[in-house]
């Protein structure tokens, strides 16, 4: 009866909505019971931005997640917004490359992944959401690498399949980041 | 059909257009824009109409004409846009003119929030607008509810050529869940022989669309045929969802996706060893009263508490349903807040508290 | 042709990396700073050879955010 | 002997409400005979304002729409985009169009919407009993400007033709006059070709005919003639604004 | 000052003056132009302005901007015009701005009738526009007690800095009776320390007038604020009148000119020997809840009658307060028809022939 | 060394949330100098509209008051007419000036309401997310017009203006743009007679300036200018269309 | 306990509303309790008019008047509509210059008075408004002939107080064809 | 020039003596009837020189209701 709630979060550009409609497409297509549920308004002009996924075996209850089983946060900012709603043993996935704070909490699993890093080692600065993704899976099981590279052919569309590759690469650098 | 993960504003769009909707009438506002974005890409490619009016005013008054005019058509706005339309959605009632009209509700009053909210359930079902007039107010918990009932929705508007608000709120607006989109239940629609579309079409017999009766006596002619049409309503087209009714010591009723939020707390009260049912309209108009009666018949139940993200309006009509027999209490949060599963159950045990 | 001398102040904490100031100095002075970056994630305008600006404000007029102070004095 | 004139079939034949010598009946007629004239009376959809001519929808021999105050342009432009095969007119008052529905006329223009405007501006509120509108001239008396429109005040009147040549999707507009014969048969023509125009797929039209008020201007219909043409025409001159043909 | 024979309408107009009201914007509409007109005559004799708007949209923020400059001002129109006022009146309420708006209901949906109506009830007392807000709404059943409540009404709205509105019908608006313009009851009235009139006057001290709290929370903080208010108004200002109750068979419920209508019925029903008591709320919002409350507890009243010019509005707030104890019945005519004392004699027969 | 440039005392301190690059932020400064400089802050009330410059009743040093989207000319209206000694002005973007605003501007203009209006023409609605606006340019994209707009479907863009130019209650009207010093300079100029014709009981003055919206037209600030010049400009010319001092 | 229900009716131009007003204010002068209450809309326009007053040592209950102690008919189709309303024995005056059919009541008092006539005689068409009013306070005695001229001063103003004369012998005049 | 002659009819029960008709005759023969009523309780138009009418429909053209039939034939 496994349950996910997702908050994912950081800086208007850095992928994080995609991150969260590539997490819900996956579940969906791997039958799971799935909702994402976007922050709006003014504060995503050039502010932060966040989602809420979750993705569950049973029908969804409140999209909202307000008692989250991983945080995934992009800047700091977030972690300080967010790191308090982790439940206990639940998961905060912070990246390291943005974020020089550690989290205070010590009931939870966090892991720090220097997303911006790896993405830019693979030579593509917007795929660090991509990384911190294929951290996160890896972690949790909740979908498969492969359903959620299904997903981003359906989001990309056939005309920018040639970059499905480096994508693949970025969710293996991003597992790896959290296998010891 | 296979599912599809869609935003709920887009998921509008999409069922009314498989519910072939082809004209739309609109004014963008936070948080439903993705509505008219959605339709001003979609509705040309199946030679449907997407006009973005000057303002809400306009567009209501755009879509009075296109409804007079035969087509199936749909506005869309949030609460401000919303009272702007009141003229014209009394109008609309009064021409008894079939269409939908979408409210993704936000936080007010005035220019409030963008938030997500239930504060327009007055302004819905009560009658925003001026004179006796209903609109069926169809208030859906996920986007597969919504799409279905936006489909069904044109169905009703059509029966009963009486105008269908779809009551959303910005979780509903922005959020995205699988859809699929399956055929409404049949129905059987009458022609459309009242229709303003040139006398050419009805042997030269002149059609007017009109809502004026100079003479006290024809308007209250005009008001009783619209209250026997509201009668007919309430008595095919109430919905609503009712769980763990029997046996329950609270009956919690919610709408939307406040709905959502108290069956979570509704299991946590479970774990708990408190056992509290729901009655949840589908429909705020017609509404469930008779299920709220029904409930309050339950020896179990001690009462009643209406969770809504508003000052309290849905109490009003949970009241009037349970009619004395039982306490009714009432939980909200306003301004955009959406309550969160845990204050639900606090505010339960507070109440079970107090009525044992 | 009386010469001027100018000096050009940035309050860089309110600089939103626009650029717009850097096309419009007549010396060209104005230019981003790629190297730093304020605690709003923007990297923030500057000047490198200040002797050279001759207080016009052309920089400060066009700058949508008030970051820029132009002092001037006829030399 | 051959019948020149005679009673139109594009009105119902019954008898209209307006108060003596009112011009709403003249440019009604106008406008059924030009319906009858283009053969087009049962491909038309009328919408009618509110106003001394709300009942327009029962008067021309046409479908037709009743709008809210102000919105026949927005009510019309729905009919147009269901049925652009199809003639849509709206007829309105000088407080329906250039007051309360100033912002839909404005944009209707705007959009070139294919639709003709017949507007009828007689300078006062004619159905609620006489009150300024924003066409009521500086000096003249209303029920709401008991000491004469002070132009300091509220201003001075609008000339709407001219307002809304200044719109690129305005394709045809011009201001005629009921006082006379030849004036009459001025505005026939010009009622005629905004019709046209739309049935040539050309933009947005509007004939704004200066009209009398008896009633509200408290002067007999034969005494508001010469009102008409001595105060109104003066201030807002009559001709044509826009063409078809016209280069933009 | 000796007594005058005035139409309501005017009346109102002088009311508003008398009360140092000196700003007036409006649009004309049927049945309430005079108001407009007898202001466009009388304000200008007292330095006041009175400006006709272009539609009631601009006057009711055109009211707003007045109000929130810290003017006594007004606006006033009819069903249809009241229903383009709704986002300025939400707007209104949520800035806290004292100001009163008249509404001289007509027969509707739509164009309607322009003939007497009291269908805008819920418009008015529930929230026509968006967002939880409430107006005070003042119903009153004379030409004196329009006055009255007119000029009390602008003190009301400066107490509690919210719009109220008077709630008249063609009747009302139309009659004439003579008044007598009298002082209201004395109220400590706080200063207009929030109105912008320039930073001048408040030692360089910017003053903001607003609705917008783009963060949920501080809506919802604005929202709780209002709601202590409207708890405060609830608790000092419903007005109402009952007679009769004590040893009633039937409590007659109706408000402005229905309950004259219904004061002739209950003499006739006299005469033939039932007793029929009537509970008159004056204030519509706040509802006399209790009242209702206490009449349901006396012995001898089998049975509650809301008698309204509209197909059933006024009854729910009569039910909410009967909560079930007795049963509550509706008698109404709509479009514009005034009912007739005899109607609701048989009316009041039929129902103690039921109940008994 | 004098200090020749600095922060005005007009807007207060904070730092505004406009995106980088948004004209809104020269547009504030602007009429913020100009209150410093005609010493009227503290006898001003500023209306601020529903669009992007939603908080500028926060950032104009004076008094303010939110209005309903599009009405803002409407509530100037309400507090100058409490305050005829007060300076009362609104600034309004495009689609709450000239879409759901239309009747209120034309008609504040007609009446020749003694405010001042500063009306920034992005050819966009920026808050919303980039919908079509009445200036939006037929071709430009708009997220409610993702194919371009398309003048047969829904006209040619609104020249404002030119349309509140026919009106005799508008004695001051002037477009500027912001792209380059000199025009910057040149709309400061334009601001100051605007608000120096409401001191001294003139009419109605207007200053459309011609913005970029960077975010929503999807190019960087530096490139909107180019594209505003290369594009709004020719459509929108600049320059002054009424004068107090013109003979009418 | 007197108290007078009255319909006055007519077409536009023939002064019902004002002889309404004019028995108010008399009513009212007379410490009475008085309403008036017009009918208004479309009708009006070139059609007919009519008011409701009410005249009552009581307060007045509902001011709409549908039994009438008295009708006034100034013209054919008011006399179609209104005598219905009439109470028994109540009183029915028609103005017999325009109404050349008879009442068709026989439980009331009917009363032809040739008011445009007297009227016509008098030199003022205008004033056959008051000889029905003079020949309705003379039967009723609701209101003395004193108060309605004091009325009939306030409400035309100093300037018209010339005419007062001309209108008092249309009262008395009106008086007289009903004083047998 | 060739002559011509005109008739014109009233469906009378539809005028409303506003007498627009009566100032555009270029013949002058169209006037109130000042003796009758109709239903409506109006003094009708009506042409009393007919033989002088030329058919030239002004009267008709003019009147807001409707109420003149107009005949023309070449002599
Ligand atoms: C929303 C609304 N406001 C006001 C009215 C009242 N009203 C009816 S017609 C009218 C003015 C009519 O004047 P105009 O348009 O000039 O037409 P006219 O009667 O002069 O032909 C008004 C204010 C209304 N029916 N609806
Ligand atoms: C009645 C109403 N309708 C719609 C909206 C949503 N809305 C807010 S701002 C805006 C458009 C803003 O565009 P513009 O006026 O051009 O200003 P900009 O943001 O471009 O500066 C809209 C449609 C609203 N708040 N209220
Ligand atoms: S003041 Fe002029 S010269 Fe100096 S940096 Fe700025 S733009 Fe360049
Ligand atoms: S114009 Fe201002 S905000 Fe933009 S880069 Fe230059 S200093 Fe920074
Ligand atoms: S009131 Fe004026 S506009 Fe209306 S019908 Fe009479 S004359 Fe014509
Ligand atoms: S969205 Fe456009 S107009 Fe709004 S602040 Fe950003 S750049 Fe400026
Ligand atoms: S048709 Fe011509 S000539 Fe004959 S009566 Fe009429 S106006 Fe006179
Ligand atoms: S114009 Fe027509 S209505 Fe008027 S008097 Fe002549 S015939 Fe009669
Ligand atoms: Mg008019
Ligand atoms: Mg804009």
């Amino acid at each position: 009866m496994a349950e996910q709630q997702v908050i994912i979060a950081g800086f208007g550009g850095q992928g994080v909505m995609s991150m969260g409609q590539l997490l819900t497409y996956a579940g969906m297509l791997e039958d799971k019971n799935v909702s994402w549920l976007p922050s709006y308004g003014p504060e995503m002009r050039g502010g932060t931005a966040n989602c809420n996924v979750i993705v569950s075996d049973n029908p969804v209850g409140s999209p909202l997640v307000t008692e989250a089983t991983t945080a995934i946060v992009m800047n700091l900012p977030s972690l300080d917004k967010f790191e308090g709603r982790v439940v206990e043993d639940g998961i905060l996935l912070i990246n390291s490359s943005l974020i020089d704070k550690k989290t205070s909490r010590t009931d939870i699993r966090a892991y720090e992944i220097p997303a911006n890093d790896i993405a830019n080692e693979l030579g593509n600065i917007r795929i660090a959401n991509m990384v911190m993704l294929g951290a996160y899976i890896e972690l949790t099981n909740i979908v498969s690498k492969e359903s959620i590279l299904e997903s981003l052919k359906k989001v990309l569309g056939p005309s920018k399949e040639k970059l499905i590759p480096i994508n693949e690469k970025a969710l293996e650098r991003g597992a790896q980041a959290v296998r010891q | 059909m296979a599912k599809v993960l869609m935003k709920g504003n887009e998921a509008i769009g999409a069922a009314a257009i498989k519910a072939e909707c082809r004209y739309y009438f609109g004014y963008p506002i936070t948080p439903s824009s993705e509505l008219p974005e959605y339709l001003s890409r979609e509705l040309p490619k199946v030679d449907g109409v997407f006009l973005q009016a000057e303002s809400e005013t306009a567009a209501i008054n755009m879509l009075y004409g296109a409804a007079g005019a035969g087509a199936r058509a749909m506005t869309g706005s949030s609460s401000p846009g919303i009272s702007l339309k009141q003229e014209g959605i009394s109008y609309i009632a009064g021409a008894e003119l079939p269409c939908v009209i979408v409210n993704i509700v936000r936080g007010g009053p005035g220019l409030g929030s963008i938030q997500p909210s239930q504060a327009d359930y007055f302004q819905a079902t009560k009658g925003g607008g001026h004179g006796d007039y209903r609109m069926v107010v169809l208030a859906p918990d996920s986007i597969q509810e919504t799409v279905d009932l936006v489909i069904e929705g044109f169905d009703i508007a059509d029966q009963y050529r009486n105008p269908v608000m779809i009551l959303g709120d910005g979780v509903i607006g922005q959020m995205m869940e699988p859809v699929e989109f399956k055929d409404p239940p049949k129905r059987d629609l009458p022609p459309k022989d009242w229709a303003t579309t040139g006398t050419k079409d009805s042997n030269g017999r002149k059609r007017v669309i009109n809502s004026l009766y100079i003479e006290a006596e024809a308007c209250e002619q005009m008001n009783l045929k619209l209250q026997a049409k509201y009668r007919e309503i309430q008595k095919n087209e109430i919905k609503f969802e009712t769980f763990g009714t029997e046996g329950a010591e609270i009956i919690l009723s919610a709408y939307g996706i406040t709905s959502r939020v108290t069956k979570n707390a509704i299991k946590i009260l479970e774990k708990e060893g408190i056992k509290a049912g729901m009655v949840r309209p589908i429909t705020l108009w017609p509404f469930p009263y008779k299920e709220f009666e029904k409930a309050a018949e339950i020896d179990s139940v001690k009462a009643f508490l209406s969770i809504e993200m508003s000052m309290g309006q849905m109490v009003e009509d949970v009241r009037l349903g349970v009619n004395g027999k039982k306490p009714v209490y009432f939980y909200g949060r306003a301004g955009g807040v959406v309550p969160e599963p845990l204050e639900i159950v606090e505010e339960v045990k507070k109440i079970l508290g107090g009525v044992k | 042709m009386a010469k001027v001398k100018g000096r050009v102040t940035f309050n860089e904490e309110r600089c939103k990396g626009c650029e717009l100031c850097t096309t419009v100095c007549p010396v060209d002075i104005v230019l981003m700073d790629t190297k730093r970056i304020n605690s709003k994630g923007y990297h923030p305008a500057t000047v490198i050879e200040m002797d050279k600006c001759i207080g016009c404000a052309n920089c400060a007029m066009i700058c949508p955010d008030m970051v820029i102070t132009v002092e001037r004095e006829k030399i | 002997m051959a019948i020149v004139f005679e009673r139109t079939k594009g009105l119902t034949p019954g008898v209209m409400h307006y108060c003596p010598g009112c011009h709403h009946g003249i440019a009604h007629r106008l406008v059924g005979e030009v319906l009858v004239e283009l053969d087009i009376l049962d491909s038309t959809i009328a919408v009618a304002p509110v106003g001394c001519s709300v009942f327009a929808y029962d008067y021309f021999n046409c479908d037709a729409q009743e709008a809210a105050h102000g919105r026949a342009p927005a009510v019309a432009t729905g009919i147009k985009r269901v049925h652009p095969d199809r003639v849509v007119f709206s007829y309105q008052g000088d407080g329906d169009l250039a007051s309360i529905g100033m912002a839909e006329i404005v944009h209707a223009a705007a959009r070139g919407e294919k639709i003709t405007v017949i507007f009828i501006n007689n300078a006062i509120y004619g159905m609620t009993g006489g009150q300024m509108a924003p066409t009521t001239l500086v000096g003249q008396k209303a029920s709401t400007a008991p000491y004469g429109r002070d132009a300091d005040h509220c201003g001075q009147p609008i000339r709407m033709c001219e307002l809304l040549s200044t719109l690129e999707g305005a394709t045809f507009i011009e201001r005629v006059a009921l006082f006379d014969p030849a004036n009459i048969r001025k505005a026939k023509k010009a009622i005629k070709t905004a019709f046209e125009n739309q049935i040539n797929g050309g933009g947005f039209s509007l004939v704004e005919v200066l009209s009398t008020c008896p009633t509200n201007w408290g002067l007999t219909p034969v005494e508001s003639m010469t009102w008409l043409k001595e105060n109104m025409v003066p201030y807002y001159p009559l001709g044509n604004f826009k063409s078809p043909g016209e280069v933009k």
